[in-house]
């Protein structure tokens, strides 16, 4: 699976993209950013608040009870602050 | 002043750009050939010198390239299956940006006033809650990305309907 | 970065003329050297083809030279009374337009993205109702003198205070 | 006093300007225009119906009760149609 990361939630993790191998018991949005906290203590900085993040499984704003598949690019980042 | 109207087709422009953007000429390009349109509300974003209680010296702006031409893609249609428009432009900049500087342009053109105002509003505030950018803002006190506004989630929620609801 | 805003005063630009306008001209000397400015809401009105059911060749505007800058300066008066903006702007044409050229536009600057867009709406709703302009459409049948429309005092009711009632 | 009309007020009197003497019993503008609609077939087509009379007294909107005196620039108008 690949995860990219934006604004400050890169700065955060380090890293504008990672390549992972999804768990098999990880099915939704919801076990993922579960997981990716415990990757590093700046993940864990990163995905500190529910509420400030934002989730876009294949370029699509999707909620955490979406499902997720190893084949998915998933991007996770805080409130958008264009315009 | 006889045949029929040419219908030129609705029209939907979005553009994410590092370079400037000329909004006299983006608009005409956004009437040209489209006699039916009455009137174009455009809105012009610029980079303000002050945010909060900080002097910004200049900013970068940062998005997710291709999400960002989809969102903002839906949210031209959105407003397009909403109000009679005959055109809607999106012009968004990306990079290092100074105050003074544009940063966005929204545009709705319909044959009726009130229509392009509204399809206009939903446009900005749509853009500003959904659109993937991120701004990064080189103060005084070191840089800082700024935070997104409840004023702004408020704005979107004016607009919001089952369809639009993510 | 450092020192004060330097503020340049509110601007207020109010032109009657028969030349065309540069949008883009327009709206950057509305916000060059005002670095307070967030957003720029403008409306372009664009003289149609078709007016209710007939087609229209040209037009040509009549005005009362003299009482409509006052109107419109007074329109705008009352603009920057009731909201915090930086500048307003209204170049309207008079004399003879076809069908695509440029009528007016209306502009309000503020930092506040809302205040731009209501100040805006007002702009034109009032100029509608109150300005001293006359349009004289030739079309197929002949020439007539377009009558004013109940939309356009609903919209401008929309804002009506007593200091605003005649 | 000096009398202005505008669009179709102007194609019906036939004149854009007149200059008039304004009878002493005439003290506002319901007197005015009341007294205007005997001058001819066209002043009173152009004046047929109040609804549709916009008057400014010295390029200000004003309404049927203000009062008129001879020194008076008054114009005289359709609803406005602008914009």
């Amino acid at each position: 699976m690949r995860i990219l990361w934006f604004a400050w939630f890169r700065t955060r993790v380090g890293a504008a993209e990672e390549a992972v191998t999804l768990p098999a018991e990880i099915r939704d949005v919801r076990g993922l950013v579960d997981w990716l906290r415990t990757r590093s203590p700046g993940h864990a900085a990163a995905l500190a608040d529910d509420a400030a993040i934002r989730v876009a499984v294949n370029q699509t704003y999707v909620k955490f009870d979406h499902p997720v598949t190893d084949g998915d690019e998933v991007a996770l980042f805080p409130p958008v602050t264009g315009g | 002043m006889s045949g029929p109207s040419v219908d030129a087709g609705k029209l939907v422009v979005v553009r994410v750009q590092h370079e400037d953007f000329d909004v006299g000429a983006e608009i005409a390009a956004l009437t040209q050939g489209r006699p039916a349109i009455g009137g174009v509300t455009s809105f012009l974003g610029l980079v303000r010198d002050i945010h909060g209680d900080a002097r910004v010296g200049a900013m970068t702006l940062e998005h997710f390239p291709g999400m960002t031409e989809r969102e903002l893609a839906r949210i031209s249609d959105e407003a397009h299956a909403r109000w009679p428009l005959e055109a809607t432009l999106i012009v968004h900049r990306v990079g290092r940006l100074e105050p003074g500087d544009r940063i966005v342009l929204c545009a709705a053109a319909s044959a009726h006033r009130q229509a392009a105002f509204d399809a206009c509003a939903f446009l900005i505030d749509f853009l500003k809650t959904r659109a993937p950018f991120w701004k990064l803002e080189a103060t005084d006190g070191g840089e800082r990305w700024v935070e997104a506004r409840a004023s702004d989630d408020a704005a979107a929620a004016r607009w919001q309907g089952p369809e639009t609801r993510s």
